[in-house]
């Protein structure tokens, strides 16, 4: 599964994107939160405020139960502030 | 037509072009350009725009899709910055020409809504006191929701 | 500012120059341009502006202080041309310049309506078929009344 | 007193402004509509449609009861349709 992070989710985590392998048993955007979350420091206070979290599956914006897979491109972000 | 452009745009230039190329039915023409504020007592030294490449244009692509199919324009245009800009530069500028002025001011106002609440950009603004990201405003989630 | 335009005048040009005037407090600046619509079936070849000299500028005056007590406008300026006009040409240009955008778009829907309807200019259309007068629209009335 | 026509009302009259004296007895704008209506056929035709006659007294928008004197500039148009 590829990731991405934007904003102040991206320095949290410390990357902008990468590469990793879709545990098994994870199989929704709230399963990769929860999967991510337990992932060490940076991960844990990005996604200390789940509610502030937004989601693009495949580069579309995806509720937490979105199905996903090891082939899709999983974005976090926070809400959108452009214009 | 959209672009994101990765250094600073006249937003003059860019209207004396798209009226150019308006068809002959063209008989309104409106636009917002939005400005790096300086000044004032948070003084924004320079703003950071971030953005997701791919999905940004997608979501672009849509947002514009949506104002033709509700109003009847000749053509429209979105150029959003992305990167490191100082106060004065233009952020967004947006043009919309229809044959008749209501469909041209309406679709500007619902084009720069939308693209604030509903496209991947998020703003780092820098001042002297450190960086802070831009927190989303309920004001313009409502200016969004009008639309729906 | 205002300006009546004896000669064709260039909105982006405008739209730069406007901008480039703009306070740093300026985040959001709104522009509406009207042109000479050609081509279809009414076929119109030429326009013509008349106007009162002196009462003209007055009322747009007193629109754009209407405008100013009304929202919180950082600057703003209306151009109209006077006389005869080709297709493509620009007839009217107003742009409105606030430190938030809402402010700025309904401050220029404000006053392209409030021009169309209550500032002393006539349209004479020449058409292959001759010259008529145009006709107020009550769509006019209505978009103006809208602000009352 | 100051005359001044413009549009259709200006080619209907044949002229775009004159200096005529404010006969007796006119005192309001409704008035001086009479008055002009009498004056020959062009007034007349002008004049015909009153309801699509506007008025400025000095560069006012002006009422049918809004006073007029001899001082005044007095305009005659139709509705407008500038912008």
């Amino acid at each position: 599964m590829r990731l991405r992070y934007f904003a102040w989710l991206r320095t949290r985590i410390g990357t902008s994107a990468e590469e990793l392998p879709l545990p098994a048993g994870v199989a929704t955007v709230a399963g990769v939160l929860d999967w991510l979350a337990g992932r060490g420091a940076g991960y844990a206070a990005a996604l200390d405020r789940r509610d502030v979290v937004r989601v693009a599956v495949n580069q579309e914006f995806a509720p937490l139960d979105h199905p996903v897979s090891d082939a899709d491109e999983v974005a976090l972000f926070p809400p959108v502030t452009g214009g | 037509m959209i672009r994101i452009a990765t250094a600073a745009f006249d937003s003059g230039r860019e209207l004396a072009e798209f009226i150019r190329l308006c068809p002959a039915s063209t008989g309104g023409i409106a636009s917002f350009t939005g400005l790096v504020r300086g000044g004032g007592t948070d003084g924004i030294t320079a703003l950071t725009l971030e953005h997701y490449p791919g999905m940004t244009e997608r979501r672009i692509a849509e947002i514009i899709e949506t104002a033709h199919a509700r109003w009847q324009l000749d053509s429209s245009l979105v150029i959003h910055r992305v990167g490191r800009m100082l106060p004065g530069e233009a952020i967004v500028f947006v043009a919309t020409a229809s044959a008749h002025r209501a469909a041209a001011l309406a679709a500007c106002e619902f084009l720069i809504d939308w693209l604030k609440t509903k496209a991947p950009f998020w703003k780092l603004e820098e001042t002297s006191a450190g960086e802070r990201w831009v927190e989303p405003r309920a004001a313009d989630d409502e200016a969004a929701a009008r639309w729906a």
